[in-house]
């Protein structure tokens, strides 16, 4: 990767990154990605966030699913952890709590495939700048 | 390195006076080479207890002295350093390290009948160790996950929401 | 690929589920089903919405309507009017307080306006171990305008204007302490990073560090810049493996794209970051012995001044900051001073970050704008008590703070407000506590705490704190005496005048808080040895009410002291001093003769 | 600038500390853990105890005035009811933590926490009954008591051991409550690389730290009918003696010491001094025999040559150059010099057995006390020195004795070996035995009579000094070091070749032994310790042999009984060898 050397190259650099990220977040396109973040901060991996993470990347992988799987940090719910964003193209997020590898395949098979919700959705509760 | 016979021997403040156990000369380089990895500046102290720490599970005074002959500086100081610190062990630790977290969110969700249950079952007190030497039992503040309390370690695994009941079934999963 | 084309969600907190939520799920699918809509609109039962005063809530989805107090009997017309119809139920959407209009969008909702993520603006959002994730998110945009646009006395002037206070505990504007550090001439100055987050209860910097490491390394390059340094430190908790790691992560990438190391972003400013582990030892907070413990010795305080901003690290002028304070400067920069200002309350500007925990529904982090009430906060973002149980107090600000109670409820959080009620921000732990916690326990606790974590340097802290501790503990062990709350009470008082450094001179606050707040449960403790709560085990008494006993002897012959009488098919009673209060007796009567009091 | 104490305005310089603007304005501040060690040029100032606190118009809390600056136009309060009841509470909780065995304590009487307590009128402790107390392992080493129970953890023996002698045996151990000042892993002192200079001792407030004390067994041998028993009494003792009896510091009381002594009951009263002399011949037989092989061309040959009459010294290069084992002198320190020859040559002449004499010395020093322990002093186990007294101890057992020491007329010592020279009394001072050495050395290198007799250049309390002496053509170059923090600085710039030079002498006290850790304490006084040097050169000009050599029982002892110096006889009694104690064998 080359140096950033100015403020310049940043900001090229920036709008670069953005149009990637907005393509995955905000494209109409049906066909599109899902995009899943889990939460993988200290509370979410001591409940078993690594669990989550790694069926979830097994069953999308194993069934060549439009997904793309990241890990973020704490996204405050830690009553509920491990806690499971999944924005699907043009709707709006949704977070699963108490995930479990159950869970994980529930969500990709019920909500991810078939609209479907699962118990125990986790209504977000802040605005981030 | 000599970790019997601490046990028969306990003074009366609690040091355990024991055979000075002679180091090793693959362990004296290592610990020749963390010194060396923090070009043996007396400022790293901390660095290098940490480092040294993760290597031999624990601080016993044989590799207290090595440091303090390393970094030039007396063995005193790196001892006052490695009793301030709670990080930091003379002891060794179990196979399974056990700590409970005895931070406040923890404490009123009843990490202290947590303690209570571990010392009966493994029948050691806080800072013991079992006489097979499988789990050392220690109590740590807030490891930050405090939306699972009350929280207890093993080894690296943290347990979380644990009920006093549960201990048993936790402990047999370490065999 | 959705075949539901709408969702119900039903609030399942504890709250809502007390007001019959699950009736409310079952009516409204059997209203789906009745009107064949079952393929159409799936119902959901959610975690708390944390908006427990006007529950139990339903929002439907996809268009966010939110209405309250629904009751079982609304099932039916929720359906007809809003599934089948697309009409909203006009009746039962949430009446905003303060414009007296019915919202019918949630995100138009005071409620969700209450939490506004300015230092966790990333936690959650972007993958913390991708700097190009925190690129697009305008990450090094603040670095990148600050060393092109301003010089380092105009930088600090935004940090000024911003209002921006230390978010560590003690509060002093961020901007000022810059300045000191910046007129200072040394040939070498230190920018360090205070992540020695060691309150019992608090984990917002962990949250960040794990969250956003690049954020923090930013705002300390602005630091670096702005007070003429070269070299950063990050003093860290070595119980805090992964954010260490990521940290590690950050730093590596930050200087594979030049952004640490020399002449950044062609502005002839060096900078570059290393890690300092801390080893346990909660005193290492406070600066003055956080510095000492990065030259590798025992983190004992030193008598300020010298101030840090002198003479700290080997010797040199060096500033620390915490790490929530550093989240908010590169949106301060980005967003302009002013922005930042207009958050906040008149003395406190900006959001704090709270770890609640304790008998909370939803124990979390929030981050909210400062002079929002621990109502809203306890009782609307939080969700409200565990198990529907009395709330009691909660306790901010960990061992150097103090418990507010029901009275402080509607008290703006600020640093001001917070200190005036006998507690203090503190790092922004937030315990709640409940009926059945009690407060001469909770004292003790952080006194054991404190006693545990003085450095032993200074008298005062080294000796007064084990007494106040031992004062306690001969309370709750029902040894109370009359003048013992004057004891506490003096020995709190000078412990906070004499004691050298913060830890001290803030150790007695949680007893001076419970003592003015809780008298009475010191006195029924001392008086009458009694623990209202029922915590204190050498203070409860187990007796048989002889009107429900049979006589069947289950319980003598249970007792390990033999500290039950009674002859066979008569009432049986307990010798009050040979028990010790074990509750074998209770958990053994079948008649449920045997009471604890 | 200017400021307000209780009250009163007063100008004071920049810099100033308010506990000492306070004593401007004559409000004495009660204070424990702060101690100003001028001499040594060290101030322990931790501002931990929080005696010393004042109210400060405008401040939240209490400040410390030691080390608190004034600032223009600060209102300060000394001893606001606020203050008073925060002083007394912070000495209640000191005295909570600390045995109440005051009667049997050897600090009672002289104990800083025990001074406060009456300045400040407790009378009972306000804590909780069974309070917990923090204990720790008593530790006795051969010169050195340490009782940690009385640690106020002041941190002066931590300075003192750090910073000032950098023997670094001590360091703050522990957290909190059981926070303490040990040894590494808590072991005991004999174990550690303690020298025994006792200068911690020395600035202890309370009985935490205290000699080993030696006067009981003395008395029981007094009492011994079987028992001869000898005393000889070091240069630095008779220049700080009359201080314990309230006589101003630098009063010199050679004749009362040996006239109280004698009142004690001992047999024979004898000067460590001749001793000195006799180190003096050895000593500067073997410097000369150095520079001699040196000017030959020898290149093996070890120079600059160590004094080793301080035995702090000897622990410290056994523990920390034992690469220069063979560097130091290997004459035997005076004590034990004395302690060979009375135990032979003397024995002999009085006609007792070994075993039946007892040789007893009064030292300024705590570390005699192990030295006369050394193996190599000893004699089919029998040690030559039996038991080292302190200067203290002395006065102890003279106010046991009831003797009215004031009023006591002066009393001479015995022959043959109370006899010494105006050369033997200055090894008390700080470059008084390399002076001593000189005036004889000259002599015999020269063959000349030396017309100076006072080398002022070798004089003065500076830590590291150095000097020429001209020996008629052949300049010598001299090194002085006093305190073992400055003999290090030396040693090591001898080892990386800062300093050439033929001879160093080191004391590990400050100012020579006259500060030593076994004297009355100067608590860093540097007036008190010049006052008792002065009063050994005083002692030293008056006397009418000022040249070791020139001592007639050191000339005749020769005669009689050794020989000539470094004659194997010699080096069988006089001198001795050194070990390897460094941690890294």
């Amino acid at each position: 990767m080359d140096k950033i050397k100015s403020l310049d190259d940043l900001r090229k650099m920036k709008q670069q990154l953005e149009q990637q990220l907005r393509l995955r977040e905000q494209s109409n396109d049906p066909d599109a990605l899902v995009q899943i973040k889990v939460a993988m901060a200290t509370c979410g991996i001591a409940a078993g966030a690594r669990t989550v993470m790694n069926t979830l990347l097994e069953r999308t992988a194993a069934e060549r699913l439009p997904v793309v799987i990241t890990q973020t940090g704490c996204m405050g719910y830690c009553h509920s952890e491990p806690t499971v964003e999944v924005r699907k193209p043009g709707e709006e997020p949704i977070v699963f709590g108490h995930v479990d590898a159950k869970k994980a395949i529930a969500i990709i098979e019920k909500y991810i495939r078939r609209g479907e919700l699962l118990e125990g959705v986790i209504p977000q509760n802040y605005e981030s700048i | 390195m000599n970790t019997t016979d601490h046990d028969e021997h306990p003074t009366v403040d609690g040091i355990p006076e024991r055979e000075r156990a002679e180091l090793k000369d693959c362990q004296i380089q290592t610990i020749k080479n963390i010194c060396h990895s923090f070009r043996h500046d007396e400022g790293e102290l901390i660095n290098i207890l940490h480092k040294t720490q993760e290597s031999f599970g624990y601080l016993p005074p044989e590799i207290q002295e090595c440091i303090a002959r390393e970094l030039r500086i007396p063995v005193a100081k790196v001892y006052g350093v490695v009793t301030f610190y709670t990080f930091f062990s003379m002891q060794p630790k179990g196979k399974y390290p056990i700590s409970i977290c005895l931070g406040t969110a923890c404490y009123v969700r009843g990490s202290e009948k947590i303690v209570e249950a571990l010392k009966n079952e493994l029948g050691i007190d806080i800072g013991g160790i079992t006489p097979d030497g499988k789990f050392s039992l220690d109590c740590l503040r807030c490891v930050g996950a405090c939306g699972l309390a009350p929280v207890m370690l093993i080894g690296d695994r943290v347990h979380g929401r644990v009920d006093p009941l549960q201990i048993k079934d936790i402990l047999t999963l370490y065999t | 690929m959705s075949t539901f084309k709408m969702h119900l969600l039903v609030c399942g907190g504890t709250g809502c589920r007390a007001s019959q939520s699950a009736m409310i799920v079952e009516r409204l699918r059997e209203a789906l089903a009745a009107s064949g809509l079952s393929g159409d609109a799936q119902v959901v039962a959610t975690g708390c919405f944390g908006f427990c005063e006007q529950g139990p809530i339903v929002k439907v989805m996809p268009d966010n309507t939110f209405y309250t107090n629904v009751t079982p009997d609304d099932a039916a017309i929720i359906v007809a009017e809003h599934v089948l119809k697309g009409r909203k139920v006009e009746r039962l959407l949430y009446t905003d307080p303060q414009h007296k209009t019915p919202a019918s969008d949630s995100k138009h909702m005071g409620f969700y306006r209450k939490q506004i993520r300015i230092a966790l603006r990333n936690c959650g959002f972007i993958d913390p171990e991708n700097i190009d994730e925190y690129i697009a998110r305008d990450g090094y945009a603040a670095l990148g305008k600050v060393l092109s646009e301003y010089t380092p006395q105009e930088a600090i002037e935004v940090v000024k204007r911003s209002g921006l206070r230390g978010r560590g505990g003690g509060g002093f504007p961020t901007g000022t302490k810059w300045d000191i550090a910046r007129t200072r001439r040394s040939d070498q100055k230190y920018v360090v990073c205070n992540a020695d987050e060691g309150d019992p209860g608090a984990f917002m910097d962990r949250s960040i560090l794990e969250g956003d490491p690049h954020s923090i390394l930013e705002a300390m390059l602005i630091c670096g810049y702005c007070i003429g340094a070269t070299k950063g430190l990050v003093y860290i908790r070595a119980e805090y493996p992964l954010a260490i790691h990521r940290l590690q992560v950050a730093i590596t990438q930050a200087r594979e794209y030049g952004l640490l190391g020399a002449d950044i972003m062609g502005a002839g400013f060096d900078f570059d970051i290393e890690l300092r582990y801390g080893a346990g030892a909660f005193v290492c907070g406070e600066e003055t012995a956080l510095i000492r413990s990065m030259e590798g010795r025992r983190g004992e305080p030193t008598v300020k001044p010298p101030f840090p901003a002198e003479s700290g690290y080997r010797g040199r002028p060096t500033n620390v900051n915490n790490v929530e304070t550093l989240a908010n400067i590169p949106v301060i920069f980005l967003k302009g001073p002013e922005w930042f200002a207009g958050i906040g309350s008149t003395g406190s500007k900006g959001t704090k970050v709270f770890a609640l925990a304790g008998k909370i529904n939803n124990v979390g982090l929030i981050e909210v704008p400062m002079g929002i009430t621990l109502r809203e906060v306890i009782f609307e973002i939080g969700g409200g008590i565990k198990d529907g149980k009395r709330f009691k107090a909660v306790q901010t600000g960990g061992p150097s703070g103090g418990c507010l109670t029901e009275k402080h409820l509607d008290t703006p959080i600020d640093f001001d407000n917070l200190l005036a009620a006998g507690s203090m921000m503190g790092s922004g732990g937030m315990i709640v506590m409940d009926e059945d916690d009690c407060m001469v326990s909770i004292a003790k606790f952080y006194l054991e705490f404190t006693v545990d974590e003085s450095c032993g340097k200074c008298a005062p802290c080294r000796i007064g704190n084990k007494r106040l501790y031992e004062l306690l503990r001969k309370i709750t062990l029902g040894h109370g005496e009359a003048d013992d709350m004057d004891c506490l009470r003096n020995l709190s008082a000078v412990i906070k005048d004499t004691a050298l450094c913060g830890l001290g001179q803030t150790s007695p606050n949680p007893v001076l808080s419970t003592l003015d707040n809780f008298r009475s449960e010191y006195e029924a403790h001392i008086f009458d040895r009694k623990c209202p709560a029922g915590q204190c085990k050498a203070l409860k008494h187990y007796f048989i009410l002889p009107e429900k006993c049979t006589g069947c002897t289950a319980c003598a012959r249970n007792c390990s002291v033999n500290a039950i009488v009674g002859e066979r098919r008569q009432a049986h009673s307990i010798i009050q001093n040979k028990c010790i209060r074990c509750g074998a007796c209770l958990e053994k009567c079948k008649f449920d003769a045997i009471r604890v009091g | 600038m200017q400021l307000t104490i209780d009250n009163k305005r007063i100008d004071v310089a920049v810099g100033t500390t308010v506990y000492d603007a306070a004593k401007q304005v004559g409000v004495t501040i009660p204070r424990l853990c702060y101690l100003n060690l001028e001499a040594l040029g060290i101030e322990n100032k931790p501002a931990s105890c929080r005696i010393c606190v004042v109210e400060i118009e405008g401040r939240r809390n209490l400040a410390p005035s030691c080390a608190t600056l004034c600032t223009e136009g600060m209102t300060v309060k000394t001893s606001s009811p606020r203050v008073l009841n925060a002083r007394k509470t912070v000495l209640e909780l000191l005295l909570s933590d600390h045995p109440k065995d005051c009667l049997i304590c050897p600090k009672s009487g002289r104990c800083e926490l025990q001074n406060l307590a009456i300045r400040m009128g407790v009378r009972e402790i306000h804590s909780i009954e069974n309070a917990e107390m923090s204990t720790y392992r008593k530790d006795q080493s051969p010169s050195i008591i340490r009782n940690m129970d009385k640690c106020v953890l002041c941190r002066r023996c931590e300075t003192v051991c750090n910073t000032v002698q950098t023997v670094g045996a001590l360091s703050g151990v522990n957290r909190g409550f059981m926070a303490v000042v040990a040894p590494a892993f808590e072991q005991d002192l004999q174990d550690s690389p303690c020298t025994f200079c006792g200068q911690c001792v020395a600035v202890c407030p309370t009985g935490a730290l205290t000699e080993v004390d030696h006067t009981p067994r003395v008395v029981r041998a007094l009492a011994d009918p079987t028992k001869t028993v000898i005393v000889q009494t070091a240069p630095a003792v008779r220049a700080a003696l009359g201080e314990a009896f309230g006589m101003p510091a630098g009063t010199l009381v050679t004749g009362k010491m040996v006239a109280a002594l004698r009142q004690i009951g001992f047999d024979y009263v004898f000067d460590t001094d001749f001793a000195a002399d006799l180190t003096i011949m050895e000593e500067g037989a073997e410097l000369l025999s150095r520079i001699h092989r040196m000017l030959e061309g020898d290149s093996n040959v070890k120079l600059p040559i160590l004094t080793s009459c301080c035995p702090a010294w000897v622990n410290f290069f056994e523990q920390n150059y034992p690469d220069m084992l063979d560097v130091p002198s290997t004459a035997r320190s005076p004590q034990q010099m004395f302690g060979a020859i009375a135990k032979t040559y003397l024995a002999d002449r009085i006609g007792v057995r070994r075993d039946n004499l007892i040789v007893v010395s009064i030292m300024p020093c705590l570390a005699k006390k192990y030295e006369c322990r050394r193996d190599e002093f000893k004699v089919d186990g029998n040690p030559d020195v039996d038991y080292a007294l302190s200067t203290r101890e002395l006065a102890q057992l003279i106010k046991e004795a009831n003797i009215d020491f004031n009023a006591l007329p002066d009393d001479n010592f015995d022959a043959p070996m109370g006899e010494s020279t105006g050369a033997a009394v200055i090894f008390g001072a700080t470059g008084g035995v390399i002076e001593a050495a000189t005036r004889t050395a000259y002599e015999l290198f020269t063959g000349k009579k030396c017309r100076q007799i006072d080398f002022h250049e070798l004089r003065g309390m500076e830590g590291v000094r150095t000097a020429s002496v001209d020996f008629d053509g052949t300049p010598i170059h001299i090194g002085i070091a006093h305190q073992l923090g400055n003999a290090r600085k030396l040693l090591d710039g001898v080892r990386a070749g800062r300093y050439h030079l033929h001879a160093i002498e080191i004391m590990a006290c400050p100012g020579g032994c006259v500060g030593g850790g076994g004297q009355p304490l100067h608590m860093g006084n540097a007036q008190i310790i010049c006052a008792r040097q002065q009063a050994l050169y005083r002692e030293d000009a008056q006397k009418p042999l000022r040249k070791s050599h020139e001592n007639p029982y050191i000339q005749q002892l020769y005669n009689e009984f050794l020989g000539r110096p470094l004659s194997p006889k010699a080096h069988h009694l006089l001198h001795t060898r050194y070990f390897d104690k460094s941690t890294n064998n």
